[in-house]
């Protein structure tokens, strides 16, 4: 799987969620009936090609039938530096979320996976390239409150370009506020697993996303800290063709394992057999 | 800056006449003392209304101190210490340890490099992923041995490169941040130029957040920002002031507890006078963290990070 | 080993005998009882006498069973970790989470590979700095979650190499030493076939040590001792026998806890039944151990290897 | 400096001891009056190469005049193997002995640097290449145990081949037994400082050595863990220049410091003074 250019990072994003009933599949170019990639994972029925998951598809791939209760916060954005760009910060929040339906870039919730508990969270990155704000620290820390709470395993799936710009270093301080919350789970020996999918980069992967007690990559992830242009730019170094790939975070120690889509529900509930009581 | 060469005019012609009324063939000291008051009120002036984006540059400024001008003024005895012991020794962050005023403390700061080969050496106060290690492992000396662990903070960020993706940044970013968290000795930040996103919040977890005048502190660099959000290069100037990065505005925003003079002009005017503000506001908290017992402390602490975070709260339907 | 293919062909002959046996044409059954009596009586008389060199390369056999051919033996559901979250992922390493008898265990253990392709990916079973790192973060992954440790030790040494040296192999082996004499979980290491010096120790300091029958656990090789003491490479047998590195000579010693018996003639003739032996060894000392509180636990470990060592004291003068 | 082979490496270690009142330097080649040698910490007046120091010349260099009390235990090798190669495991300890006038290659003793009070030990080449057998690896325990008790800074300078053979697994096992006793300052904040010298390898780089809380690499120091030849003889790697050097251990981040043989007094005594109370 190559990932040369800005291009693919596109392809990779693109959701056809027109009113079509078809969509045509970018690495095989066939046309397929859209009904059978939704049920299908989001996977080409043709070329076992990933399309992309928004976070609500992403965690009912995960977990038991109607199991999924939202437990997030009520909360939203709020605009500390009135930040404004080609439009004003509170803008751009409305549009997504008229958007995705969601709040804010996560869904928290609690929900079963082969019948056992968990708390599970999931980054949604049409909004706002699933950023990290306040409004996202704050859920995830309670998600691991609930997860201390009722002493149950914590799932967060990442999905995101990083910290979100426009709040600025509120934004950035989110990074520091999961990583301290993050630590409670492990004085009380609550796991904490840690899926990583495309694109897990920036403040994302350099707090929260790379503490997990184990950490999975989905099968054809993007995961790293820099962006490959500024990469490129600072260094002037030729990028090697698995740069910042599941097999590259792989062979280099940072993940534990690298999961296809099809197997994740399985492999997540083989784990959690491992740090639950027999039951 | 344009004001920046007039001010430095008329700070030389000061100097010139500060060498004649030396002769002592003339009296000049009453003009003197009339020409460096104008000096001073001009300079504040000029710094007080100064852009974001100029306060950018200023933090970045070439003759602005790094830790290693600050670290001899500061502190006695410096003794550095090197390597992660794991991979290698990143030049572009020095540990040590120091005393302050009769105390043992360890020192973790970024430093850039003032000639070309050191500003190569250290690449350009870029940190990669053996100095945040390096950094760890000196802390968890420091806590073992009940060292208070002071950092001083300057990067343009974490360097991006092949080998820092290879060796798991992310990894090192997130982990010294989940046990700066949970050190059990007082610790103290300060960003004494650029405060560079995760590079620099790497090693900002920390008791007290303080922050010199002229320095900044954001969540990406101005030209970033400017280049994803507006993606125009023209718009830089505009994205300083939107990310809110300056001092003042931080703690205005309550993000950071403190902040230190610096000299009037810029740190690089006044060396000394700069690192004796640095060292009174260390002291003074040093001293008051010293007061708590180690629960106090991580509670403070715990609490500061629980809470950071702006967001509204919607009402229940 | 002559002696190696003399019962390779009685057993062959045995195996003939039952087929025809099988046909039911007829009846043999007692002639082969005999024998597999006789097999067995010279079998063992042979693998008693074995010289320790022997031992030596029996524990080296190409067939010998290694780590991932006794895991789906004993364990449940064996859940491979990768990675040592700083640099790489060493194969010759291979640990993860497994069940034994419902309890999750943690297992760490030396592979050296079967075919040519995987001898080579494994380095041939010596591990590099970043296998012995990965081992020590899941074992405290595993401290965390209060699962035992279970090690299986099978190598010829840590690899030696410079990619080794630039990452500190000699830190990364010491330190985990000193980890795992605090790791506060239960932890049994087993030598399962060759226990090369500190390669080996760094994933053997545990409350109990145990060997295969055939394992062999030594300071250095045969080879390399016969160089360095005998400057002679006709001395390797003689130096393998010095080295007291058999299982039954350091149980003799007092250096090891118990010696798990393989099948007759080595584990490489029945997988199952050697896994069936350790599996039972494994299950008794865990129950053990896990009956005791982790501050005895560690007492207990501490004592082991305070107490380790043979002098003569002097009388005082 | 060039470690290119092991003629270097016997130069290193030459010492010699011989009634003649002159010296020939390897490196400059000049004749030397040894007196001036011996005073000068064994460093060549003329080009500055340093010259074998053995345990109590280390040890003397180091700290206060006449501040130095043996403390260690009474005990000398057994012979737990009955080990044999050229000559009997013993006799060659006896040799060793009389050759030394040590009991082991271990000297422990109590001192005081600057009026420090420190527990002080050194490892002598000497000694069949200072290898760490039961003895050692008792004695250094020992030390450890009282800079326990007396509430001093632990200091070991090494100078050793590794683990030695002769006492077979029992001398493997002092890796682990000094690892586990070292553990014990750290957790009664007792500072443990190791100085590595020419050569510290094997067994011993692989254990107590590589644990300081401060790690000080003498200028010239051979430090690594597999010898070059098993190096090249496995893997056919040309070995760099600065292989296993002072300078290499420094620049891949294994010690804190180089300091050249006339500043080590120095700089243990400034070290100290940051891990003591202001006295
Ligand atoms: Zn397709
Ligand atoms: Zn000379």
């Amino acid at each position: 799987m190559s990932l040369k250019d800005r291009d693919y990072f596109n392809v990779k994003l693109e959701r056809q969620d027109d009113e079509s009933l078809w969509l045509k599949c970018k690495a095989c170019s066939e046309l397929i009936f859209k009904k059978r990639v939704r049920e299908n994972n989001n996977i080409c029925p043709k070329c076992g090609e990933y399309f992309f998951l928004t976070a609500r598809e992403r965690i009912e791939s995960l977990i038991d039938d109607k199991s999924f209760t939202d437990i997030s916060k009520s909360i939203i954005a709020d605009d500390p530096l009135n930040f404004i760009d080609s439009k004003p910060y509170l803008k751009r929040i409305e549009e997504a979320q008229a958007n995705t339906e969601l709040a804010d870039a996560l869904i928290l919730g609690s929900a079963t996976i082969n019948g056992k508990g968990v708390i599970i969270a999931a980054m949604e990155f049409r909004f706002v390239g699933g950023s990290m704000g306040s409004v996202m620290g704050e859920q995830i820390c309670h998600g691991m409150e609930e997860a201390l709470r009722l002493n149950r395993p914590f799932i967060l799936i990442s999905s995101s370009g990083g910290a979100r710009m426009q709040e600025g270093v509120f934004s950035l301080f989110q990074m520091a506020k999961t990583s301290a919350v993050r630590a409670k789970l492990s004085e009380n020996k609550i796991l904490f697993i840690s899926i990583m999918t495309y694109p897990t980069t920036g403040g994302v992967a350099a707090s929260i996303a790379s503490l997990g007690d184990v950490i999975i990559a989905e099968k054809g992830a993007l995961i790293g800290f820099a962006g490959r242009r500024v990469i490129q730019n600072t260094t002037g170094e030729e990028l090697p063709d698995d740069f910042q790939t599941d097999a590259f975070a792989l062979s280099h120690g940072s993940v534990d394992r690298v999961v296809s889509r099809e197997n994740l529900r399985d492999e997540l509930s083989k784990l959690l057999s491992f740090f639950l009581e027999a039951e | 800056m344009k004001d920046e060469m007039t001010l430095a005019a008329l700070r030389e012609q000061i100097n010139e006449l500060r060498r004649l009324n030396a002769n002592g063939e003339i009296d000049l000291s009453s003009e003197i003392l009339l020409l460096e008051e104008k000096l001073r009120r001009l300079t504040a002036a000029s710094y007080a209304k100064l852009a974001d984006w100029d306060r950018v540059k200023l933090s970045r400024h070439p003759q602005r101190p790094y830790a290693l001008d600050y670290i001899p003024e500061i502190f006695g005895n410096f003794y550095e210490l090197h390597g992660d012991r794991i991979y290698g020794d990143d030049r572009a962050m020095i540990v040590g340890l120091a005393k302050l005023k009769q105390r043992t403390v360890m020192i973790v700061a970024q430093q850039k490099g003032r000639t070309p080969e050191e500003k190569k050496e250290r690449f350009f106060g870029m940190s990669r992923p053996q100095g945040y290690r390096k950094a760890l492992r000196v802390m968890k000396l420091a806590e073992r041995f009940s060292f208070p662990v002071i950092t001083l903070i300057d990067t343009p960020g974490a360097y991006p490169g092949i080998e820092s993706e290879e060796l798991n940044i992310s990894g090192a970013i997130a982990n010294n941040l989940q046990e700066m968290s949970q050190l059990k000795v007082p610790t103290i930040a300060i960003v004494i130029g650029e405060g560079g996103s995760g590079g620099a919040l790497a090693i900002g977890v920390a008791d007290r957040i303080m922050m010199l005048e002229n320095a900044t502190y954001s969540v990406i660099s101005p030209e970033g920002c400017a280049a994803i959000l507006w993606r125009d290069n023209g718009m830089i100037s505009e994205a300083a002031r939107a990310l809110g990065l300056t001092a003042s505005r931080l703690k205005e925003l309550g993000l950071i507890d403190e902040i230190i003079p610096e000299s009037l002009g810029g740190a690089h005017t006044d060396l000394q006078e700069t690192a004796a503000n640095l060292k009174e506001v260390l002291i003074r908290h040093l001293s008051y963290l010293s007061s708590l017992s180690n629960d106090e402390l991580l509670k403070e602490r715990y609490a500061r990070y629980r809470f950071i975070g702006r967001y509204r709260i919607l009402p229940k339907e």
